[in-house]
Protein backbone atom coordinates (compact mmCIF):
# COMPACT_ATOMS: atom_id res chain seq x y z
CA UNK A 1 0.00 0.00 0.00
CA UNK A 2 1.03 3.86 -0.79
CA UNK A 3 1.36 6.29 1.95
CA UNK A 4 2.22 9.97 2.22
CA UNK A 5 5.13 10.93 4.55
CA UNK A 6 5.11 14.97 5.13
CA UNK A 7 8.27 16.54 6.84
CA UNK A 8 8.20 20.29 7.68
CA UNK A 9 10.67 23.16 9.06
CA UNK A 10 14.46 21.32 10.13
CA UNK A 11 12.93 18.04 8.66
CA UNK A 12 12.58 18.97 5.47
CA UNK A 13 15.37 20.36 5.32
CA UNK A 14 17.50 17.51 6.40
CA UNK A 15 15.54 15.77 3.48
CA UNK A 16 15.73 18.02 0.51
CA UNK A 17 11.79 17.66 0.30
CA UNK A 18 8.75 18.16 2.33
CA UNK A 19 6.76 15.18 0.81
CA UNK A 20 7.72 11.46 0.60
CA UNK A 21 6.04 8.62 -1.13
CA UNK A 22 6.03 5.13 0.37
CA UNK A 23 5.47 1.64 -0.64
CA UNK A 24 4.32 -0.15 2.34
CA UNK A 25 3.17 -3.64 3.18
CA UNK A 26 0.10 -4.43 4.65
CA UNK A 27 0.11 -3.77 8.45
CA UNK A 28 2.73 -1.06 8.75
CA UNK A 29 2.87 1.68 11.07
CA UNK A 30 3.99 4.69 11.71
CA UNK A 31 6.67 3.86 13.08
CA UNK A 32 7.63 1.81 10.12
CA UNK A 33 7.25 4.58 8.07
CA UNK A 34 9.32 7.02 10.36
CA UNK A 35 11.73 4.08 10.27
CA UNK A 36 11.93 4.18 6.04
CA UNK A 37 12.37 7.76 5.94
CA UNK A 38 15.23 7.73 8.71
CA UNK A 39 17.28 5.79 6.03
CA UNK A 40 17.01 7.64 4.11
CA UNK A 41 18.53 10.68 5.33
CA UNK A 42 21.17 8.31 6.64
CA UNK A 43 19.37 8.37 10.06
CA UNK A 44 19.92 12.70 10.18
CA UNK A 45 16.28 12.63 11.89
CA UNK A 46 15.62 11.95 15.63
CA UNK A 47 14.81 8.26 16.58
CA UNK A 48 11.72 9.47 18.28
CA UNK A 49 10.08 12.43 17.09
CA UNK A 50 6.37 13.70 17.31
CA UNK A 51 3.99 11.46 14.54
CA UNK A 52 0.74 12.26 13.26
CA UNK A 53 -1.40 10.14 10.97
CA UNK A 54 -4.00 12.41 9.06
CA UNK A 55 -3.39 15.54 11.12
CA UNK A 56 -3.61 13.57 14.41
CA UNK A 57 -0.90 12.73 16.52
CA UNK A 58 -0.20 9.13 16.51
CA UNK A 59 1.93 6.66 18.63
CA UNK A 60 4.56 4.82 16.40
CA UNK A 61 2.27 1.37 17.03
CA UNK A 62 -0.84 3.41 15.04
CA UNK A 63 -1.43 0.66 12.21
CA UNK A 64 -1.75 2.46 8.70
CA UNK A 65 -3.93 1.97 5.72
CA UNK A 66 -3.69 2.83 2.30
CA UNK A 67 -3.49 6.64 1.53
CA UNK A 68 -2.63 7.50 5.20
CA UNK A 69 -0.43 11.00 5.78
CA UNK A 70 2.12 10.34 8.05
CA UNK A 71 3.48 13.73 9.47
CA UNK A 72 6.59 13.68 11.53
CA UNK A 73 6.55 16.58 13.54
CA UNK A 74 9.78 18.59 14.64
CA UNK A 75 9.76 20.54 17.93
CA UNK A 76 6.57 22.54 17.43
CA UNK A 77 7.70 26.61 18.10
CA UNK A 78 4.39 28.32 17.48
CA UNK A 79 3.16 31.21 19.58
CA UNK B 1 -15.29 31.06 19.26
CA UNK B 2 -12.80 31.17 16.38
CA UNK B 3 -9.40 30.22 15.81
CA UNK B 4 -7.40 31.08 12.60
CA UNK B 5 -3.91 30.82 10.59
CA UNK B 6 -3.30 34.04 8.33
CA UNK B 7 -1.34 35.31 6.43
CA UNK B 8 -1.81 39.40 6.94
CA UNK B 9 -1.04 41.33 10.08
CA UNK B 10 -3.40 40.75 12.91
CA UNK B 11 -5.58 43.30 13.46
CA UNK B 12 -5.39 43.07 17.44
CA UNK B 13 -8.73 45.52 18.07
CA UNK B 14 -11.16 43.55 15.82
CA UNK B 15 -10.20 40.45 17.78
CA UNK B 16 -10.76 42.53 20.89
CA UNK B 17 -14.20 43.68 19.53
CA UNK B 18 -15.15 40.32 18.42
CA UNK B 19 -14.88 38.86 22.07
CA UNK B 20 -16.56 41.55 24.05
CA UNK B 21 -20.64 41.97 24.47
CA UNK B 22 -22.50 43.54 27.60
CA UNK B 23 -22.54 40.39 29.47
CA UNK B 24 -18.93 39.61 29.68
CA UNK B 25 -17.19 42.12 32.18
CA UNK B 26 -13.22 40.87 31.66
CA UNK B 27 -11.24 40.77 28.02
CA UNK B 28 -8.04 39.85 28.10
CA UNK B 29 -5.70 39.85 25.43
CA UNK B 30 -2.28 37.86 25.08
CA UNK B 31 -0.41 39.09 21.97
CA UNK B 32 3.03 37.35 21.17
CA UNK B 33 5.55 39.83 19.21
CA UNK B 34 8.89 38.79 17.38
CA UNK B 35 11.40 40.02 19.61
CA UNK B 36 14.85 41.27 18.85
CA UNK B 37 17.04 39.08 21.08
CA UNK B 38 16.23 35.14 21.36
CA UNK B 39 18.21 32.78 23.15
CA UNK B 40 20.81 35.30 23.57
CA UNK B 41 21.15 36.00 19.91
CA UNK B 42 20.21 38.77 17.94
CA UNK B 43 16.89 38.59 15.57
CA UNK B 44 16.27 40.42 12.50
CA UNK B 45 13.15 38.41 11.50
CA UNK B 46 11.16 35.90 11.80
CA UNK B 47 9.74 33.37 9.40
CA UNK B 48 6.42 31.05 10.49
CA UNK B 49 5.06 27.82 8.85
CA UNK B 50 2.94 25.12 10.12
CA UNK B 51 1.11 22.07 8.73
CA UNK B 52 -1.41 23.88 8.59
CA UNK B 53 -4.22 21.59 8.40
CA UNK B 54 -3.01 20.34 11.70
CA UNK B 55 -2.64 23.18 13.11
CA UNK B 56 -5.94 24.89 12.27
CA UNK B 57 -7.51 21.31 13.99
CA UNK B 58 -5.50 21.61 16.99
CA UNK B 59 -6.03 25.47 17.75
CA UNK B 60 -9.43 25.12 17.03
CA UNK B 61 -9.85 21.77 20.02
CA UNK B 62 -7.36 24.06 22.02
CA UNK B 63 -9.80 26.84 21.72
CA UNK B 64 -13.19 24.39 22.49
CA UNK B 65 -11.07 23.06 25.98
CA UNK B 66 -9.89 26.42 27.17
CA UNK B 67 -14.15 27.66 26.92
CA UNK B 68 -15.43 24.44 28.26
CA UNK B 69 -13.06 24.49 30.96
CA UNK B 70 -12.96 28.16 32.12
CA UNK B 71 -16.71 28.70 32.33
CA UNK B 72 -17.67 29.15 28.59
CA UNK B 73 -15.66 31.79 27.91
CA UNK B 74 -15.45 33.09 24.63
CA UNK B 75 -12.09 32.58 23.08
CA UNK B 76 -10.78 34.18 19.64
CA UNK B 77 -7.26 32.77 18.59
CA UNK B 78 -5.29 34.48 15.41
CA UNK B 79 -1.81 32.69 14.57
CA UNK B 80 0.15 34.70 11.88
CA UNK B 81 2.29 32.72 9.29
CA UNK B 82 4.90 33.63 7.14
CA UNK B 83 7.48 36.35 7.05
CA UNK B 84 7.44 38.66 10.23
CA UNK B 85 9.63 41.99 11.20
CA UNK B 86 10.85 42.68 14.74
CA UNK B 87 7.46 43.76 16.90
CA UNK B 88 5.01 41.81 14.35
CA UNK B 89 2.16 39.95 16.25
CA UNK B 90 2.47 36.39 15.41
CA UNK B 91 -0.08 35.42 17.46
CA UNK B 92 -3.46 36.79 19.21
CA UNK B 93 -5.30 35.40 21.81
CA UNK B 94 -8.64 37.21 22.84
CA UNK B 95 -10.81 35.59 25.67
CA UNK B 96 -13.98 37.25 27.18
CA UNK B 97 -16.01 36.26 30.40
CA UNK B 98 -18.34 38.02 33.05
CA UNK B 99 -15.88 37.62 35.71
CA UNK B 100 -12.09 38.67 35.04
CA UNK B 101 -10.25 35.02 36.41
CA UNK B 102 -11.90 33.22 34.03
CA UNK B 103 -10.51 35.11 30.78
CA UNK B 104 -6.77 35.26 32.37
CA UNK B 105 -7.36 31.48 33.11
CA UNK B 106 -8.32 30.20 29.41
CA UNK B 107 -6.09 32.62 27.46
CA UNK B 108 -3.17 31.44 29.67
CA UNK B 109 -4.65 28.09 28.77
CA UNK B 110 -4.46 28.31 25.37
CA UNK B 111 -1.07 29.59 24.71
CA UNK B 112 0.87 27.08 26.87
CA UNK B 113 -0.77 24.79 24.76
CA UNK B 114 -0.50 26.32 21.33
CA UNK B 115 3.27 26.52 22.25
CA UNK B 116 2.74 22.66 23.17
CA UNK B 117 0.62 21.24 20.82
CA UNK B 118 0.40 23.13 17.77
CA UNK B 119 2.50 22.28 14.80
CA UNK B 120 3.86 25.36 13.94
CA UNK B 121 7.82 26.30 13.18
CA UNK B 122 9.45 29.66 13.11
CA UNK B 123 12.88 30.06 11.62
CA UNK B 124 14.91 32.82 13.13
CA UNK B 125 17.31 35.55 11.02
CA UNK B 126 19.82 36.59 12.72
CA UNK B 127 22.19 39.71 12.25
CA UNK B 128 25.34 37.71 10.95
CA UNK B 129 23.02 36.67 7.98
CA UNK B 130 22.30 33.02 9.09
CA UNK B 131 19.25 31.64 9.98
CA UNK B 132 18.22 29.10 11.69
CA UNK B 133 14.97 26.31 12.86
CA UNK B 134 13.86 27.55 16.21
CA UNK B 135 13.67 24.34 18.92
CA UNK B 136 12.57 25.04 22.26
CA UNK B 137 13.54 21.87 23.37
CA UNK B 138 17.48 22.65 22.92
CA UNK B 139 16.93 26.37 24.18
CA UNK B 140 15.64 24.78 27.62
CA UNK B 141 18.96 22.90 27.61
CA UNK B 142 20.36 25.78 26.85
CA UNK B 143 18.87 27.81 29.50
CA UNK B 144 19.94 24.92 31.80
CA UNK B 145 23.29 24.84 31.19
CA UNK B 146 23.50 28.68 31.66
CA UNK B 147 21.46 28.30 35.21
CA UNK B 148 24.38 25.53 36.18
CA UNK B 149 27.79 27.72 34.97
CA UNK B 150 26.37 30.49 36.90
CA UNK C 1 5.13 53.15 33.14
CA UNK C 2 1.83 55.25 32.95
CA UNK C 3 -1.24 55.52 34.90
CA UNK C 4 -4.22 58.01 34.70
CA UNK C 5 -7.30 58.53 35.40
CA UNK C 6 -9.51 59.71 32.14
CA UNK C 7 -12.42 61.25 31.43
CA UNK C 8 -13.02 59.88 28.02
CA UNK C 9 -13.31 56.56 26.38
CA UNK C 10 -9.68 54.39 26.86
CA UNK C 11 -8.43 53.80 23.05
CA UNK C 12 -6.92 50.32 23.55
CA UNK C 13 -5.15 49.83 20.55
CA UNK C 14 -2.94 53.22 21.95
CA UNK C 15 -2.50 51.29 25.18
CA UNK C 16 -0.93 48.05 23.54
CA UNK C 17 1.42 49.81 20.75
CA UNK C 18 2.57 51.91 24.31
CA UNK C 19 3.52 48.99 25.93
CA UNK C 20 4.92 47.07 22.58
CA UNK C 21 8.42 47.21 22.14
CA UNK C 22 10.81 45.02 20.03
CA UNK C 23 12.32 43.53 23.06
CA UNK C 24 9.06 42.71 24.45
CA UNK C 25 7.81 39.24 22.98
CA UNK C 26 4.56 39.48 25.42
CA UNK C 27 1.61 41.64 25.90
CA UNK C 28 -0.95 41.29 28.02
CA UNK C 29 -4.22 43.69 27.62
CA UNK C 30 -6.52 43.44 30.55
CA UNK C 31 -10.13 45.42 29.75
CA UNK C 32 -13.17 45.75 32.17
CA UNK C 33 -16.19 46.46 30.47
CA UNK C 34 -19.68 47.63 31.91
CA UNK C 35 -22.06 43.80 32.19
CA UNK C 36 -25.57 44.73 32.16
CA UNK C 37 -25.75 42.78 35.00
CA UNK C 38 -24.63 43.08 37.80
CA UNK C 39 -25.38 40.86 41.33
CA UNK C 40 -28.33 39.71 39.60
CA UNK C 41 -30.00 43.32 38.91
CA UNK C 42 -30.08 44.80 35.02
CA UNK C 43 -27.84 47.36 34.77
CA UNK C 44 -28.70 50.05 32.07
CA UNK C 45 -25.06 52.47 32.49
CA UNK C 46 -22.44 53.33 35.46
CA UNK C 47 -20.94 56.09 36.95
CA UNK C 48 -17.46 56.12 38.16
CA UNK C 49 -16.41 58.71 40.76
CA UNK C 50 -12.44 58.87 42.32
CA UNK C 51 -10.92 60.33 45.42
CA UNK C 52 -9.03 61.99 42.53
CA UNK C 53 -5.55 62.66 43.93
CA UNK C 54 -5.65 59.76 46.07
CA UNK C 55 -6.40 57.40 43.47
CA UNK C 56 -3.97 58.63 40.93
CA UNK C 57 -1.59 58.11 43.64
CA UNK C 58 -2.31 54.64 44.60
CA UNK C 59 -3.01 53.88 40.98
CA UNK C 60 0.83 54.70 40.28
CA UNK C 61 2.13 52.84 43.74
CA UNK C 62 0.43 49.73 42.13
CA UNK C 63 1.88 50.08 38.37
CA UNK C 64 5.47 50.16 40.24
CA UNK C 65 4.91 47.37 42.50
CA UNK C 66 3.85 45.40 39.55
CA UNK C 67 6.62 46.17 37.39
CA UNK C 68 9.30 45.64 40.99
CA UNK C 69 8.12 42.40 41.59
CA UNK C 70 7.84 40.71 37.49
CA UNK C 71 10.85 41.02 36.19
CA UNK C 72 10.54 45.04 34.84
CA UNK C 73 7.42 44.72 33.31
CA UNK C 74 6.16 47.60 31.36
CA UNK C 75 3.17 48.73 32.66
CA UNK C 76 0.44 51.28 31.57
CA UNK C 77 -3.14 51.44 33.26
CA UNK C 78 -6.30 53.96 32.40
CA UNK C 79 -9.09 54.50 34.48
CA UNK C 80 -12.05 56.11 33.33
CA UNK C 81 -14.35 58.32 35.01
CA UNK C 82 -17.67 59.79 34.78
CA UNK C 83 -21.01 58.54 32.79
CA UNK C 84 -20.32 54.77 31.09
CA UNK C 85 -22.70 52.73 28.97
CA UNK C 86 -23.09 49.21 28.66
CA UNK C 87 -19.69 47.81 27.25
CA UNK C 88 -17.61 50.89 27.65
CA UNK C 89 -14.25 50.17 28.78
CA UNK C 90 -13.75 51.42 32.38
CA UNK C 91 -10.41 50.11 32.83
CA UNK C 92 -7.46 49.08 30.94
CA UNK C 93 -3.91 47.24 31.82
CA UNK C 94 -1.63 46.46 29.30
CA UNK C 95 1.58 44.89 30.66
CA UNK C 96 4.76 43.45 28.66
CA UNK C 97 7.67 41.16 29.09
CA UNK C 98 10.20 39.54 26.94
CA UNK C 99 8.53 36.50 28.65
CA UNK C 100 4.68 35.88 28.91
CA UNK C 101 4.91 34.85 32.48
CA UNK C 102 5.79 38.20 34.10
CA UNK C 103 2.96 39.90 31.61
CA UNK C 104 0.52 37.92 32.99
CA UNK C 105 1.36 37.63 36.76
CA UNK C 106 1.75 41.85 36.72
CA UNK C 107 -1.59 41.98 34.60
CA UNK C 108 -2.81 40.17 37.38
CA UNK C 109 -1.55 41.65 40.28
CA UNK C 110 -2.75 45.13 39.34
CA UNK C 111 -6.56 44.43 38.22
CA UNK C 112 -6.61 42.61 41.93
CA UNK C 113 -4.71 45.74 43.70
CA UNK C 114 -7.03 47.91 42.03
CA UNK C 115 -10.07 46.73 42.87
CA UNK C 116 -8.57 46.78 46.50
CA UNK C 117 -7.18 49.47 47.37
CA UNK C 118 -7.42 52.56 44.78
CA UNK C 119 -10.29 54.95 46.02
CA UNK C 120 -13.06 54.66 43.17
CA UNK C 121 -16.47 54.14 43.37
CA UNK C 122 -19.24 53.47 40.66
CA UNK C 123 -23.34 54.25 41.17
CA UNK C 124 -25.39 51.64 38.90
CA UNK C 125 -28.29 52.35 36.91
CA UNK C 126 -30.88 49.80 36.43
CA UNK C 127 -33.57 49.04 34.02
CA UNK C 128 -36.03 50.22 36.33
CA UNK C 129 -34.45 53.50 36.90
CA UNK C 130 -32.93 53.31 40.36
CA UNK C 131 -29.44 53.94 41.46
CA UNK C 132 -26.88 52.19 43.36
CA UNK C 133 -23.57 52.40 44.52
CA UNK C 134 -21.78 49.43 44.54
CA UNK C 135 -20.49 47.81 47.20
CA UNK C 136 -18.36 44.84 46.82
CA UNK C 137 -18.63 43.75 50.44
CA UNK C 138 -21.66 43.57 50.56
CA UNK C 139 -22.05 41.89 47.06
CA UNK C 140 -19.78 39.02 48.66
CA UNK C 141 -22.16 38.02 51.39
CA UNK C 142 -25.00 38.27 48.41
CA UNK C 143 -23.06 35.77 46.85
CA UNK C 144 -22.47 33.58 50.09
CA UNK C 145 -26.40 33.79 51.07
CA UNK C 146 -27.44 32.67 47.34
CA UNK C 147 -24.64 29.69 47.89
CA UNK C 148 -26.04 28.82 51.24
CA UNK C 149 -29.77 28.82 49.93
CA UNK C 150 -28.87 26.57 46.84
CA UNK D 1 -7.17 73.05 64.69
CA UNK D 2 -9.07 73.15 61.28
CA UNK D 3 -9.00 69.56 59.52
CA UNK D 4 -11.09 69.04 56.05
CA UNK D 5 -13.10 66.12 56.45
CA UNK D 6 -14.02 64.65 52.50
CA UNK D 7 -16.86 62.17 52.28
CA UNK D 8 -17.52 60.12 48.93
CA UNK D 9 -19.65 57.88 46.90
CA UNK D 10 -22.68 56.53 49.16
CA UNK D 11 -20.79 58.24 52.46
CA UNK D 12 -21.45 61.93 50.66
CA UNK D 13 -25.22 61.31 49.69
CA UNK D 14 -25.94 60.42 53.56
CA UNK D 15 -23.97 63.56 54.46
CA UNK D 16 -25.77 65.82 52.02
CA UNK D 17 -21.75 67.20 51.48
CA UNK D 18 -18.63 65.80 50.03
CA UNK D 19 -16.74 68.11 52.45
CA UNK D 20 -17.04 69.13 56.12
CA UNK D 21 -14.97 71.72 58.36
CA UNK D 22 -13.68 70.46 61.57
CA UNK D 23 -12.64 72.39 63.99
CA UNK D 24 -10.25 69.54 66.91
CA UNK D 25 -8.14 69.88 70.28
CA UNK D 26 -4.58 69.32 69.43
CA UNK D 27 -3.57 65.96 69.20
CA UNK D 28 -6.90 64.91 67.85
CA UNK D 29 -6.99 61.28 65.88
CA UNK D 30 -8.51 60.41 62.41
CA UNK D 31 -10.46 58.33 64.61
CA UNK D 32 -11.69 61.36 66.29
CA UNK D 33 -12.74 63.48 62.88
CA UNK D 34 -14.52 60.15 62.02
CA UNK D 35 -16.22 59.94 65.53
CA UNK D 36 -17.69 63.59 65.10
CA UNK D 37 -19.08 63.13 61.54
CA UNK D 38 -20.34 60.46 62.38
CA UNK D 39 -22.68 61.91 65.05
CA UNK D 40 -23.87 64.44 62.42
CA UNK D 41 -24.74 61.62 60.75
CA UNK D 42 -27.03 59.99 63.47
CA UNK D 43 -24.24 57.38 63.40
CA UNK D 44 -25.46 56.23 60.12
CA UNK D 45 -21.74 55.91 58.48
CA UNK D 46 -19.97 52.17 59.76
CA UNK D 47 -18.47 52.56 62.83
CA UNK D 48 -14.53 51.31 60.82
CA UNK D 49 -14.67 52.76 57.15
CA UNK D 50 -11.27 52.85 55.89
CA UNK D 51 -10.03 56.56 56.41
CA UNK D 52 -7.14 57.97 54.88
CA UNK D 53 -5.18 61.33 55.97
CA UNK D 54 -3.76 63.48 53.05
CA UNK D 55 -4.42 61.18 50.58
CA UNK D 56 -3.02 58.04 51.96
CA UNK D 57 -4.59 55.27 54.62
CA UNK D 58 -4.26 55.54 57.64
CA UNK D 59 -5.23 54.04 60.63
CA UNK D 60 -7.91 55.93 63.33
CA UNK D 61 -4.91 56.49 65.76
CA UNK D 62 -3.10 58.77 63.16
CA UNK D 63 -2.74 62.10 64.88
CA UNK D 64 -3.53 65.03 62.54
CA UNK D 65 -1.86 68.28 62.26
CA UNK D 66 -3.82 71.49 61.16
CA UNK D 67 -5.15 71.99 57.39
CA UNK D 68 -5.22 67.92 57.03
CA UNK D 69 -7.52 66.16 54.50
CA UNK D 70 -9.41 63.30 56.70
CA UNK D 71 -10.96 61.26 53.84
CA UNK D 72 -13.83 58.78 55.05
CA UNK D 73 -13.44 56.10 52.30
CA UNK D 74 -16.21 53.53 51.12
CA UNK D 75 -15.63 50.31 49.76
CA UNK D 76 -14.05 50.87 47.33
CA UNK D 77 -15.62 49.67 43.70
CA UNK D 78 -13.28 50.30 40.87
CA UNK D 79 -12.42 48.39 37.65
Amino acid sequence: MQVTVLLFASYADTLGTSSIPLELSSGATAGDALDQVRSLAADALPSKPLLAVNERYARPEHVLAAGDEVAIIPPVAGG
Amino acid sequence: MRTALVDRPIDVTALANEVASASNGASVLFIGTVRNVNDGRAVTGMEYTAYRGMAERELAAIAREASEEFGGSDVVVEHRLGALELGDASVVIATAHPHRGAAYAASRYVIEQLKRRVPIWKREHYVDGTREWVDPTRQANHAEQAEVSK
